[in-house]
């Protein structure tokens, strides 16, 4: 197992509601939890992850990520069972919806 | 250990305990009162018949002797591995045996379980581990799997989980390791006799083993997890 | 020698052969047919040490009791012999190497067996002549790999020899015709022996033996694909694909490679692609075995006609009802046939869509894996432009004329050949690398050159979750290169692209994503496919396919 | 039609559920994940693989649990477990009108071997102590890796047991009694025995499922809705009358399969036309053939669990 840690400041979309799972913790997937949480603008992100030495990759997807919602005052914790890049940027779209709604204006 | 053994330590004031295909039954004195006994022997499989067996016996000391104290004894290598027995529902019939021991506790029979010899997963879960309290035998073997098979299954090496059994119960067979995590009551060292005297008049109603195993430091997650969600509240580890 | 044996030597031997034969065999022999418990004798008789012998092994029916038999021969009488094999896919078919039976190869796929193959050739026990694409392999059994004898597989034989092969004709044609017509020799196994046949695939004339076998020949359902392992992401590789690819080309003629990524295609085309209007503009005519992923899309009317190389398990019942859709015999059984299919796709698809398990950068892509020889099979003929091809059609003509346009040259078509990958494979192996795997196969078992499955000068389109390479429209390699890393993902191929560069291909529409071609992700699930799962499938057929029981789950 | 099969326990609860009632108990926010899988290099999840909680269903308050079967196949742990049972008293101390469990399940979790085995026997007693203050239990089993192992025995100690034709309800897995007993035994491969042997309509013909439904959120729904209205009509907790109906169910059952090893010759045996024809009847024409010839049927007593 491999844990990585992700902040991101300067976010201009502050969460709302209460906390989200999606995803589920199967092969080659992945459970998004997502909540709102005071942390100055930021967005911090934590992967628990079954697959070691992809921290440069988890970091490029969080990067994309954060570029195409901009969240501010979020928490996102992640426990990945071997997900590919594909599947945990769907999911982690999948986990921002569920308490925002779609995108608007928020596409990359 | 074999039955007749055991029986003879267990049941000093005699028994009429008989075997048939592995299936026992019977009743027997203890401390001047009797005792109805049902069980199994040579590390039989649980299959449908025994398990029907096993039900039948429970049913009719609940409608012939109300009350009366049944004491169960185990020794089985687990559930029947067969087509057969799944194709008939073999789950159905466990929990048929279940249901019964369930009844007889609610309709007012002391119900004991006690490990003679070995205690595999499937084969337990409805006769041990559904009576009130359950006891074993020091050399007793209990277990779900082996760790060969663990580690097959699991894809964990076996040295790594030989590594983690040294001292972690969750993982390691043996009654001590049961005894831990609040699935045994007791593990009877020395008068089995005595301790059978004792362990029936002791018998708990309720199920307080997560308590025990909170208490005996071997399952420290699961009072404090089912407390948190029957009250509401968070979980408070131990 | 006299002068009539002189040009006559093939025909004398074939004589000694058959006379031998019937000498050994003796009341064991009824005319044509042999008796089962003497198929060795036979063997010993037939052969001689250094014949090419033509195993028929296909994608789906296994000549498998002759094959077997085969192990079984003396090895002091036979030995040396050069196997010919296009699908080499059981045990026995090395088995003859380790024994010491056959010492030289030549194949086409090698499917199960590619781990011991690799192992048997790098022990020097077997000598691979060449690894070959189907068609090509057929080819030289007419110029220079004509077997000395063929041990051939049908459904049913007639006393005079004549064999229906029923749906699974697949190779049978091909390598009869090679070996009857070069004073070789014959032998079938069938399951039964018949007065009547139901119709006659190959004519009794060019049989040599026939031998009913103890249990029916081996068949493996290779074209099944279970709908309900299909991932969303697959989804939206299928959307951009119709969308992106056969509308933009209105692709009517066509070939799919056999995996997830193209049944997921197969059942979006009821939904999605006929939701676009695409209905009788794309996907008409197709050169493909009987998928049962293709149910919805020929239900809902999409498809015209089907050619197949080979039949599939439990698609009989459906094929027989849809005559107007399959090739079908008098008798309402389908007739397949892989040679005449594989031209079919090379010379009259307009494009071959398929996976892969590695791309470099120059658009090759392969599916070796280190320590597996596993050979192309028949992806690589329709999976490369037919230079010989003159007929034109409108995708064929707009392909020729991006990949031209600009340039000094003569206008001519161009077939498409799309990739399709997801840019990570499961246990995060990267579909895209900077150096195949291939390379390093090629050097541990001595191979002349790496094997490529599809070259990259033949790749049109590569398209990936991320977005559709659209190749024709390149203008130098460095183009080209960063078209590829544009969609390799968070692959390292993909993470070390030119930013810059990629989004100004993007703006020129040579890459395309979801959002450039007006796709929703979010419209990206399951509730897409006309069959969830495989009894969906037997709800779209109307209860005539009956998958083999390894697929229900009822 | 929406398939149940395909949806995630997570994505199950508002579908049988009453909408927007559904309160979870220890969500995944709470972070309570197993203690056991770290150390064997297995990633966690934070609700265990179980939701639990209370909500509406039919505007009556009911408990439920819904299994993950993609999280470690929906097997039991220490945690997984104690939810279960925790849920389970808690609907006991509030007067639940009903529990509904949506099972999908391996068993026992072997990274966690003998707290799952003491778990899953504590969730079985504690099922019966919900069924003995007199709330009825339902048990449904409709997702892609079936219920096994103790589940598939805790789900017969429910009063229904619901299921679909693509749900499986039995013990040891095919797999395992291939590896044991060779593939003569039983060919795990051959899938179409599998579901002949444990799945939806095969259970329901012998009478230990008392509810069939196409896989169908709504329809799994309606069951539901049926089973708890049916069942709080009468008493739930375990009697001794139904009891020995059962066991004259489970005797019965041996004596008619006396040397059958197939079983489509039991639904043969049964009176069903055809055996051949059931595994691709729809569910509605499977009900209708069934009717007359299921085992343990109505008229031996009432349609609930071992009854």
């Amino acid at each position: 197992m491999e844990t990585l840690h992700f902040k991101f400041g300067a976010g201009e979309r502050p969460l709302t509601g209460a906390a989200q799972m999606v995803g589920v913790v199967g092969s080659g997937n992945l459970e998004v939890l997502i909540e709102a949480a005071p942390l100055g603008g930021a967005c911090e992100i934590d992967v628990h992850t079954a697959a070691v030495g992809f921290g440069a990759i988890w970091g490029a997807v969080m990067e994309d990520f954060h570029a195409r919602w901009r969240l501010a005052d979020a928490r996102i914790s992640i426990n990945d069972n071997g997900a590919t890049p594909a599947v945990v940027s769907l999911r982690l779209d999948q986990a921002v919806e569920s308490l925002l709604g779609p995108a608007t204006g928020g596409t990359p | 250990m074999d039955w007749q053994t055991l029986a003879t330590q267990l049941f000093p004031g005699g028994h009429a305990i008989v075997e048939r295909d592995n299936f026992l039954s019977g009743s027997a004195q203890v401390d001047g009162a009797t005792v109805d006994v049902i069980g199994t022997s040579g590390h039989v499989p649980i299959g449908i018949e025994i398990a029907l067996a096993q039900a039948t016996a429970i049913l009719e000391t609940v409608q012939a002797h109300p009350g009366r104290p049944i004491l169960i004894l185990v020794d089985t290598q687990g559930q029947r591995l067969r087509h057969r027995d799944e194709m008939l529902g073999i789950n159905s019939y466990m929990a048929h045996l279940g249901k019964c021991v369930d009844l007889a506790r609610r309709q007012g029979h002391t119900v004991i379980g006690l490990v003679y010899d070995q205690a595999l997963s499937g084969g337990f879960i409805t006769s041990g581990l559904i009576a009130s309290a359950c006891y074993a035998l020091p050399q007793a073997t209990i277990r779900v799997m082996g760790l060969p098979a663990m580690a097959r299954i699991t894809k964990v090496p076996e040295e790594r989980l030989t590594e983690l059994a040294q001292d972690n119960p969750v993982f390691a067979p043996g009654p001590e390791n049961y005894l831990r995590m609040g699935g045994l009551h007791g593990i009877w060292e020395r008068d089995l006799a005595q301790e059978l005297v004792r362990a029936l008049a002791d018998c708990p109603h309720e199920d307080r083993r997560m308590a025990l195993g909170q208490e005996r430091g071997g399952r420290l997650l699961a009072q404090p997890v089912a407390a948190a969600v029957r009250t509401g509240s968070d979980v408070r580890p131990a | 020698m006299t002068a009539e044996g002189r040009w006559t030597i093939q025909q004398d031997n074939r004589r000694a052969r058959l006379e031998r034969a019937s000498n050994a065999l003796g009341g064991a022999l009824k005319g044509k047919l042999v008796e089962a418990s003497h198929i060795v004798e036979l063997l010993h008789a037939v052969l001689e040490p250094g014949d090419r012998v033509c195993l028929e092994g296909n994608n789906q029916k296994q000549a498998d009791f002759l094959g077997k038999a085969l192990t079984r021969v003396d090895t002091a009488r036979v030995h040396d012999l050069h196997m010919l094999l296009s699908v080499l896919s059981l045990p026995e078919h090395l088995d003859v190497f380790e024994k010491g039976i056959a010492s030289k190869l030549d194949f086409s796929f090698s499917g199960p067996q590619a781990g011991r193959l690799a192992k048997l050739a790098g022990a020097g026990r077997l000598n691979i002549g060449a690894i070959h694409t189907y068609l090509e392999l057929f080819a030289r059994y007419f110029i220079d790999l004509t077997p000395r004898v063929a041990l051939i597989a049908a459904e049913m034989a007639d006393r005079e020899g004549n064999l229906y092969t029923g749906p699974n004709t697949e190779d049978t044609p091909a390598i009869a015709e090679a070996t009857a017509f070069k004073s070789g020799i014959v032998i079938a196994q069938v399951n039964q022996i018949v007065d009547k046949l139901p119709r006659v695939d190959i004519p009794g004339d060019w049989v040599g033996y026939v031998v009913q076998s103890p249990t029916p020949y081996y068949i493996e359902p290779l074209f099944t694909r279970d709908p309900a392992q299909i991932s969303e992401i697959q989804v939206l590789m299928a959307m951009m694909a119709i969308k992106g690819i056969y509308a933009e080309y209105q692709i009517e003629r066509l070939n799919h490679g056999i995996g997830f990524d193209t049944a997921a295609i197969e059942l979006l085309l009821p939904t999605y692609a006929a939701g676009l209007g695409l209905k009788g503009k794309i996907a008409r005519h197709w050169a493909l075995n009987p998928h049962p992923a293709l149910i919805p899309a020929i239900e809902a009317g999409f498809v015209e006609s089907v050619h197949s190389f080979g039949s599939e398990l439990g698609m009989e019942n459906y094929i027989r009802a849809r005559p107007d859709v399959f090739f079908v015999g008098p008798d309402g059984s389908m007739r397949s046939n892989r040679a005449f299919s594989q031209a079919a796709g090379h010379y009259a698809c307009d494009m071959f869509i398929g996976s892969t398990l590695q791309i470099d950068l120059q658009g090759n892509s392969s599916t070796a894996t280190l320590g597996r020889i596993a050979g192309f099979g028949g992806a690589p003929n329709m999976g490369a432009d037919a230079r010989g091809r003159r007929h034109p059609s409108a995708a064929w003509l707009k392909a020729g004329q991006q990949a031209r346009e600009g340039r000094n040259t003569i206008p001519r078509g161009q077939k498409l050949v799309v990739q399709m990958v997801e840019t990570f494979r499961e246990h995060m192996a990267p579909a895209f690398v900077e150096r195949l795997d291939a390379w390093q196969l090629a050097e541990q078992t001595g191979m002349a050159i790496p094997p490529v499955m599809i070259y990259g000068d033949d790749v049109t389109h590569i398209l990936t979750e991320e977005g559709i390479a659209n190749l024709l429209l390149c203008r130098s390699d460095e183009e080209r290169e960063q078209a590829i890393r544009g969609v390799a993902g968070y692959t390292p191929v993909g993470m070390a692209r030119d930013k810059r560069m990629v989004e100004n291909l993007r703006e020129r529409g040579i890459i395309r994503r979801a959002e450039d071609l007006g796709i929703d992700k979010r419209m990206a699930t399951r509730d897409l496919l006309a069959a969830k799962n495989m009894k969906g499938l037997v709800r779209a057929s109307g209860g005539l396919y009956d998958p083999p029981k390894r697929f229900r789950n009822w | 039609m929406s398939s149940y099969l395909e949806l995630t326990a997570r994505q199950r609860i508002p579908a049988m559920f009453d909408a927007g009632s559904f309160e979870e108990f220890l969500p995944p926010s709470k972070r309570i994940a197993s203690p056991h899988l770290a150390q064997l290099d297995a990633p966690v999840s934070y609700d265990d693989g179980v939701v639990v909680g209370r909500g509406l269903l039919g505007g009556h308050i009911v408990f439920g649990a819904a299994q993950e079967g993609a999280f470690m196949g929906g097997a039991v742990g220490e945690v997984h477990g104690a939810k279960l049972v925790g849920m389970l008293r808690r609907a006991i101390d509030e007067g639940a009108h009903a529990v509904l469990l949506l099972l999908e399940s391996g068993g026992v979790r072997l990274h966690e071997a003998n707290a799952g085995l003491i778990a899953v026997s504590e969730v079985m007693r504690a099922m019966l102590d919900v069924r003995a203050a007199g709330i009825p239990v339902v048990a449904v089993v409709g997702g892609a890796n079936g219920c096994f192992g103790g589940m598939g025995i805790a789900a017969r100690c429910a009063n229904t047991v619901i299921m679909s034709e693509e749900g499986r309800l039995a013990m040891s897995g095919p797999e395992v009694i291939e590896t044991a007993n060779g593939v003569e035994e039983f060919d795990s491969r051959d899938r179409a025995l599998v579901w002949r042997t444990t799945g939806g309509k095969h259970r329901y013909l012998l009478g230990d499922c008392q509810l069939l439904v196409a896989d169908d959120t709504a329809a799994f729904r309606a069951a539901a809705l049926e089973a708890i209205a049916a069942l709080g009509a009468g008493a739930v907790g375990l009697t001794l009358e139904g009891l020995l109906a059962e066991q004259a169910m489970l005797a019965r059952r041996l004596h008619d399969a006396e040397g059958v090893s197939e079983p489509m010759e039991i639904w043969r045996r049964l009176g069903v036309p055809d055996p051949a024809r059931v595994p691709m009847l729809e569910a509605d024409a499977f009900l209708t053939l069934a009717a007359q010839h299921r085992a343990g049927l109505p008229s031996d007593a009432a349609h609930t669990g071992e009854q």
